[in-house]
């Protein structure tokens, strides 16, 4: 069909997809998808990191870990945004988060148990995250591709954060490094998972390719991450818990053992360590909430009527 | 300064960075768990900035005496912090933390507005900036007051039983230090008196137009800072958990 | 009238007055109020003493708290039990207890700061207790003066295990002191004042003191309590917050200097730290316990239905 | 008894006493907050035994390594616990605490009953008294399960709730210690698997019997005792809150 070659054509060209314009349904649903996904993925990741603003070990520290897991709910917020734009309302899609319907990141349900898992979350995590948004800033849908070069600045930073945390805890007193050394331990692989099955095992990610919405496959980004990371927590003077990684010469790349992919499989399918603690915190505070809302609606409805009137 | 204006001046940051950060903890018990994404945001920032101005009193503190602010938030007891109970009691539901934040940002931003023509000129200086600030928390949380107060009977019965409960703690926050008389005479501070004149005026007319129901029963008022609630030990025992779980940490 | 005559009379002759027994309606009604308000006291005393069962800082202390707060409630049962035998209900009282209208013990209406506040607890309140329960012991009304013998025997208990706490603190560490010095500022004169106004100021005394409810004045039993309690404290290398006590060797008692009566009568009218706090944690107790009570009541009914259907 | 065997000891008794304290840490939150007067008291009886059962168990492992039970209790550190993950979840409602207690008392009743014929002597014999008391418990939390699942509708379907939220957890309270094949192999401890199967025999029937689903999916379970959840860290800092104000004390 014309439309679908031209629009391919665009995408070939390098163009950016905007609202307004044609695209396939498959493209539009894929983009949802993912978009509402990952902000899903910013407001649920917010309790995991939230719950220990509370008992953040220094003023500095504290402020800091507010600041960061305030950006994670403006990022939330700046993705709804840019789903909306491809017809999908911000409550359709709290409803199928709230209704289990969608998912969000499996890094998530795994719990922060001290400290330095928040140090971890940052370095690891986040690191990740940017290796994931990096290539999702050249994405052809332009409100996604823009959403990511803005959300990246702010990751980098946390990223940074993270990793200065995780060092000079290596470098403390030995409770501090027992603690960051257990954090990595737990966090390592759920950060390889994150990034998504083998690319045999990910059957759209070819159509998300060739539709420029995806430019590398999850190994690739996998190994970016690896290659990056593995290094610089060894050069720190912790361990990773994979006997078999090492550095391959031959192709400048570390290579890593195998994953667990059942773990994997059970956490997406909602069996994780966490799954139905998060999904009820979020409930909670949206049945909660709801008197709120109400209150707001009758509010602004009544204001307006007023002002109609007068 | 001579020596007793001093350790008044010492005593009064001190009560002030106090109820900053207990303040700043409750509202940060929110984050995540908000009605709306966009007011766990804003409740954020503004545990952001409480923390924030938390920090600037311990910092003039610590330009007096030398004191570590981390020492002072992380590693004293329950018994020598000098917060008001207001700030320490349990955050409830969103019109329990809308209404102490209101009624707080009301305090603080004609407080702040006072301190502007202080003495000393760091405190003056510093208030200068937090002013703008907290005249961002008043509008918003004004705000909050009024629709909850006028939107539906369930949010005004809520808003009216956290006021019922609120009241009596709040006058707490104008009760003068014992020696804050010194400051007052060396017009480093302002009188409570009158800031507390002032904001009676305010909250009363703003919470009256929301249609909540004042004069009140005042019930308890907090007569003094070195007694607090039963809350503040189980509240301390959480915030100071990891600093406190490796003594020999040198750095965080 | 004759009745009166010789209830009083029986009353004179040191016979108790039993269930079912004619009495007058203002000794019923004086009764109620008094072992209602006791109940109370015994069930609203659990909030203050059990939030601190998670919090004890050794496995003996924490035992000894768990049953302690386990006594009261049961002294709790056994005193709604007692006032039951005077045709009042237990849902009556709780109501007027839940409405506010009935009163209990104004100590429970100070805050519990810090764990030597349970020792003092045990050593003050309870001394208090039981010097006025060991005069109820003494009540004409049977049930009454049973359940004030065997709480008696818990309480002396307590007291004791109250009071070995308070001197272990006294001469334990230099934070240990200044917790058990500091308890004891706080509670001494709120003891004082539990057990009632002056005798000029308690106008149901003298027909509680006729009729054989009391033995003694609350002057009286305040005297005894300070006589105890005071010497023992100082003993243990304490001081107490009034600088007028004294001990007159003349009349062997040791005299205490002036109540703060305001603050006696604004705790009693609902102005204390607690009072909001402590009616609010029964109300939503007995709130969220609704359901409960439903589903037992269905279940009951059920059981019985069956039961006469088989 | 050789090295091996003793440490596997040491660290059965460790998993066994933490169970019990924290599961009566849980318990005692209750106190003061019933639905009825009379299970206050019930409720404040089982954590009161449940506490009890942990002294023993911490006795039992300092009797073979001289650790102080209180040193455990208050000055181990979130990581070094060996509780299940069950017992650490917050207390939930009434529906959600009477199903974990009968969940693991009637694990513990066949775990007792079992352990009675340890070559172990002092374990033995401790079972056997503490089994009482456990029937006891089983007893009673088991009338509850049934009264409240065949009560309301609202109390059966919270019962469900809270029988989908534990399940999956339950099943790690019959996951054995890495070491533990040994002292099974010594007849000191029973074989968790046949425990299991007199356990989901039984409760299953109960359950069954009681208007609830089941089988159920079974969601998470955990599978070592070397990790807990986001609970654990603040149940030990208020727990431990009082015993490490003064880490110079010596009694308490």
């Amino acid at each position: 069909e014309a439309r679908l070659a031209e629009f391919e054509a665009r995408i070939a060209r390098g163009e950016k997809i905007e609202p307004g314009d044609w695209m396939p349904e498959e493209y539009r649903r894929q983009l949802v998808r993912m978009i509402s996904q990952h902000a899903h993925s910013e407001v649920v990741g917010m309790l995991p990191e939230g719950a220990w603003i509370t008992r953040a070990p220094s003023l500095k520290r504290k402020m800091i870990l507010i600041a960061k897991v305030q950006d994670e709910a403006g990022h939330g917020q700046y993705l709804y945004h840019a789903a909306e734009t491809l017809g999908v309302t911000r409550e359709e899609m709290l409803e199928a988060l709230l209704s289990g319907k969608a998912k969000y990141s499996s890094i998530f349900n795994y719990p922060t148990l001290t400290w330095a898992d928040i140090g971890t979350i940052g370095w690891l995590v986040d690191g990740a995250a940017i290796k994931n948004q990096t290539m999702l800033a050249q994405c052809s849908y332009g409100p996604y591709s823009r959403a990511m070069v803005r959300i990246c600045a702010e990751e980098t930073f946390h990223h940074k954060q993270g990793k200065e945390m995780v060092i000079t805890y290596a470098q403390g007193t030995p409770k501090q490094r027992a603690m960051a050394q257990d954090a990595i331990n737990r966090w390592w692989w759920p950060a390889l998972m994150m990034l998504g099955p083998h690319d045999s095992d990910s059957p759209n990610t070819p159509t998300l390719v060739k539709w420029g919405i995806k430019t590398k496959t999850n190994d690739q980004v996998r190994q970016e991450f690896i290659n990056e990371h593995a290094p610089e927590i060894l050069e720190a003077g912790l361990t990773l818990p994979d006997p078999d990684l090492r550095y391959d010469s031959a192709t400048g790349n570390w290579v890593h053992g195998p994953i667990d992919w059942d773990e994997f499989w059970a956490v997406v399918n909602g069996n994780g360590p966490m799954n139905k603690e998060r999904l009820e915190a979020r409930r909670k505070a949206h049945a909660e909430g709801a008197w709120v809302r109400e209150a707001l609606a009758v509010y602004a409805a009544r204001k307006q009527q007023t002002a109609v009137a007068v | 300064m001579n020596e007793p204006v001093k350790q008044a001046l010492i005593a009064k940051l001190t009560a002030l960075a106090d109820d900053e950060l207990i303040l700043a903890h409750r509202d940060s018990e929110w984050v995540g768990h908000g009605p709306i994404l966009e007011e766990d945001i804003a409740l954020a920032n503004i545990a952001q900035d409480e923390l924030g101005h938390a920090t600037v009193w311990y910092g003039l503190r610590s330009a007096l005496d030398g004191s570590d602010p981390d020492q002072l938030a992380f590693f004293r007891d329950a018994t020598a912090f000098r917060n008001s109970e207001l700030v320490e009691l349990p955050r409830g539901d969103w019109a329990f933390t809308l209404l102490r934040q209101y009624l707080f940002d009301a305090y603080e931003v004609l407080w702040l507005h006072a301190v502007q023509s202080s003495t000393y000129p760091p405190l003056a200086e510093a208030a200068a900036k937090m002013l703008r600030e907290e005249r961002f928390h008043l509008q918003h949380t004004q705000a909050w007051i009024e629709r909850l107060g006028q939107g539906t009977a369930e949010s005004n019965r809520r808003m009216q039983a956290a006021l019922d409960g609120q009241w009596g703690y709040a006058q707490q926050l104008f009760v003068p230090l014992p020696d804050e008389p010194l400051l007052v005479a060396e017009g480093i501070v302002p009188d409570l008196a009158e800031v507390k004149e002032a904001w009676l005026s305010r909250t009363t007319q703003h919470l009256q137009n929301s249609g909540l129901r004042l004069p009140l029963q005042m019930g308890y008022q907090p007569t003094t800072r070195e007694i607090h609630t039963e809350h503040l030990w189980s509240l301390l025992a959480e915030m100071q958990s990891t600093a406190r779980w490796d003594p020999e940490a040198k750095v965080w």
